[in-house]
């Protein structure tokens, strides 16, 4: 059964230190609260795992949480460079940053494996790309009705899945609406799953017989937090910061600006960033 | 006249050419799988001026969407609100992209070379690189399997390179039929589109040859802005000098985004003045929507 | 673009005889007016394509025609057997029948890897059945990272795709709600679709924005079918006619019993059985 | 008191003592992929009764369905109506089955074996079949995927024979590790829930062994209804009688839904009376709802 707890107990309970964590959420409804929590909790040697890293990443691999990173587009979206995530590649600071490179449909398509409890997903992908000679989890298998090579890449199963979405209700079932990326499959691929909420209602409001809505008995814990995906956001919520993103280019260029403010707005909060973002 | 003073002189921007040429070159019919930047911009601008009818998707899932501003990230409250519905990333990528459902995808990199082979990963060695750039995200299969690609992207020495530093997206690989002996059966980078010119790949060994110059740009400028000895073709078209209405609608279209993407700064934060493209390969000619490191997802 | 056409315009257009044609739809939606119209325009040699082939499959075996049936599961639900089908297979009544038989998750995954372009489907599926020594097109392939081996089956790629659908717009975009089955993937995967609608209006009126809807450059023709689902049902707007199914069984059991209904109500009836029924 | 005598004096059926046997084997925190027939009233039952939290999952893609009336397929309108989310069939079989969320599945069919291996396919040879059933469906699958099953069949010396014509669904195989062998992890048909009794496997064999009688039943009347000689547990239980509450809460729900499935008929059509179940393997003792042909799917 689906636990209710505060977020700080969730990620106290569920993501231990060298564990492998997928913040997931395309764009849309990315868990920063979650996030925060866990550089204030100062976890260490994450595997993170995530298609498009955002500024959660750059916050939490800027704060030295990470070891390794699987993804497969490490970029702030229309403004530029993620710079703490090229700060960590280019000079291992704050610490060295193993990284495992896909592709997005690579990524989307062996998260749909792990949730489909296959070992592996297979694709026409990567054909011609640098990208096979320096990943060893990209491999290939034949048709064995055609003939024709295919790209595969083993399923992810992260130890633990963190999404946000729109609402949960009593019992701990949750609604995602919107541009719902890969939580699905994250949360079904995963060994334990939390989710943060906007709400947690007597009625779920689910507008259609086939919302995407996960069952209570797939979701290990949920925790409410409201705002929990600013600066990005919640379809029927808010809208996404943009201005924020773009004046992430500038506080994360300087490692002691991003340090400061990270202190400020994350460390020192003793709610999460949200709250005052 | 001297080249700067043309530039000067004329009414509009070379960004702005380029995106009103990619946006000319977009049909009414087309289902588009369009990346930030300078593609979003060109496929919109197609939308609200010749090509009304034209799909766009977003890889976040959205199709069909119809944004009244430009979208800053790939998904954007705004394409999702618009579109005639949202799927999710993994069958995005299987039954749309992977499925065969699109007729022009868009790429663009830090680096093209000759071959429209494109690098959007890393510039120096993969496992010591100078410069770690945001990677391939949706670009290696859009590379594969959209029916043709074209690629926009501002020229400069630096981007088009004999011999990208790392093959993030297959173009024409070592030139020929080198798609075809990988099995690819899409048409490939049938396009590319610059600030200064037209390049398409000539048929047999599908080296990129500039096709057509934009207005007010010479084939020096171009030569100096390639880096490998371009050739072009004979008869060498021009491309037509933007409309009143093309550019009207662009401007509106920029004006728009730009102020939406300044509100709803965060509370509390004090912003610096809009981050200039300062990324080494960054030209930073259109603010917010042109960074090339951007432009593929 | 889509085109708007009359039901029998539409069959006489994309359903040759000897091509193969999936009419799908899960128990909800299935297209009885379709399946009518090709047995009114005498259609021969067609490989039907289906899991479940359901009351209509056994209208179109019954009066000949098919030549092969693909499919997973071939009952009257929750009634018995199929007695068309049965007479078929057993006594090759009114002709012989081939049939290729898979389960619901291997013939669900081919119908997705021929919407996702793949040349087959990989499944943990069949493990142990005898249905594997006689189909030759189950298969397997071994995971190229951890050497278990997987059942594969080749993408399904119907001529033309049939199925039934609540509403179109009036640019041809379509609006599938409640059990939606295999239909995204039988239409995503086929050369042609044709899809039947209970009404075509100005507005879609999708209730959320992860509604299932097929945008109009992947259909070929929509035609307007009201109550063409019946005795099947379509949410929203008629219910399962469950009395017809168990009414079934006694109508098919005998060969000229079978027949007369036929006659009376599909080949002598101006319009389609769904009308009458 | 003779076996037919004291069947006739109980004052339930044997069919009802086997949907309530069946019923009471489930917990309310199950999730159960259900099929029609005998199954989908043992699991309805245990949520009207027992277990109102029970997670029924139907293969139409229905998640935690709660229907009022009995659905007659596997799809009808009240499963959707009021399921808490209807997923595509293609995610329900990948994701649902295949990606290990079910705790228990449900199997029937025309054949059983003593290693629990289920027939749903042919009698008769394959390629020219006495009778053709309906096929597998759902249940090769259900079979091996999910965590355990439970077989729910009417038990005759017809149905329950020493060898299946045709292994659709996988139970034990030959017995023993033979599971292990095909690289199947889950545990399998741990229970076979009878009209006359209740079977589990042997811990080593797998062979099943009769660990439970029905009221008024006799080992007699399992013995002459096996098609192998079977073994009993020392001791062997007795399933309790059907208490009010379970037949009153069983007959409820089956009028219910004799009345739901009777309206709607075709206008213009003179039904038959409802048809008996003919089919060879059928025994009918549930009108409707009862044959085994149908209860895989």
């Amino acid at each position: 059964m689906t636990e209710f707890l505060s977020l700080h107990d969730a990620i106290a309970a569920y993501v231990p230190d060298a564990s492998t964590v997928a913040l997931e959420g395309f764009t849309h409804l990315i868990p920063f609260a979650a996030g925060h929590e866990i550089v204030r909790q100062r976890k260490r040697d994450l595997t993170l795992v995530r298609m498009t890293p955002d500024l959660i990443y750059d916050q939490l691999i800027g704060m030295g949480c990470a070891r390794k990173l699987v993804f497969s587009w490490g970029g702030n979206p229309g403004v530029g460079s993620l710079h703490r995530l090229r700060d960590a590649v280019e000079h291992a600071w704050p610490r060295p940053l193993e990284i495992e490179e896909h592709s997005h449909a690579a990524m989307a398509a062996a998260y749909a494996a792990g949730a489909a409890g296959l070992p592996c997903a297979i694709l026409r992908g990567y054909a011609g790309s640098d990208l096979v000679a320096h990943n060893t989890n990209i491999r290939s298998v034949e048709c064995p009705f055609t003939g024709e090579t295919l790209a595969a890449v083993p399923a992810l199963r992260p130890d633990v899945a963190i999404v946000h979405a729109q609402r949960a209700d009593r019992a701990g079932n949750v609604l995602i609406e919107g541009i719902t990326g890969v939580q699905k499959e994250v949360v079904l691929a995963a060994r334990s799953a939390i989710v943060t909420v906007e709400e947690i209602v007597p009625d779920l409001r689910a507008p259609s017989p086939n919302s995407t809505v996960l069952p209570h008995w797939t979701i290990t814990a949920v925790a409410l937090a409201p705002g929990g995906a600013r600066p990005s956001y919640a379809h029927g919520y808010y809208p996404r910061d943009n201005a924020f993103y773009i004046a992430w280019d500038s506080i994360s260029r300087d490692r002691d600006q991003f340090t400061r403010w990270m202190r400020e707005h994350v460390l020192e909060s003793s709610t999460s960033v949200e709250a005052v973002a | 006249m001297s080249d700067v003073a043309a530039e000067r002189a004329a009414p509009w921007s070379s960004a702005e050419m380029m995106a009103i040429a990619a946006a000319r070159l977009l049909r009414n019919d087309d289902v588009c799988f369009v990346g930030i930047g300078a593609p979003s911009l060109a496929c919109n601008l197609a939308r609200l001026t010749h090509a009304p009818d034209i799909t766009l998707i977003y890889e976040s899932g959205t199709v069909g969407a119809r944004p009244d501003v430009l979208p800053l990230s790939i998904g954007d409250p705004e394409l999702c609100e618009t579109a005639r519905t949202t799927v999710s990333v993994p069958e995005m990528f299987a039954y749309w992209l992977q499925g065969g459902r699109i007729s022009v995808g868009f790429l663009g990199g830090a680096q093209l070379d000759r071959f429209a082979n494109i690098n959007s990963s890393v510039i120096g060695p993969y496992d010591t690189p100078k410069v770690r750039l945001p990677g391939g995200g949706g670009a290696p299969e859009i590379a594969a399997l959209c029916r043709q690609t074209y690629v926009v992207m501002a020229q400069t020495r630096r981007s088009f390179v004999k011999r990208v530093d790392f093959v993030t997206s297959f173009g024409f690989g070592e030139g020929g039929d080198h798609r075809q002996r990988l099995g690819i059966t899409t048409a490939g980078p049938t396009l590319v589109i610059t600030d200064l010119c037209v390049m398409r790949p000539d048929p047999t060994t599908k080296e990129l040859v500039v096709t057509a110059l934009h207005p007010g740009v010479t084939r020096e400028q171009v030569i100096e802005n390639t880096g490998w000895p371009i050739r072009f073709a004979d008869p060498l078209d021009k491309t037509s000098s933007p409309t009143t209405d093309e550019l009207s609608t662009l401007r509106d279209l920029q004006r728009r985004t730009n102020e939406a993407h300044a509100r709803g700064l965060a509370r509390g934060q004090t912003p610096r003045a809009q981050p200039e493209g300062s990324d080494p390969l960054d030209r930073g000619q259109i603010p917010q929507v042109s960074d090339p490191l951007a432009r593929t997802t």
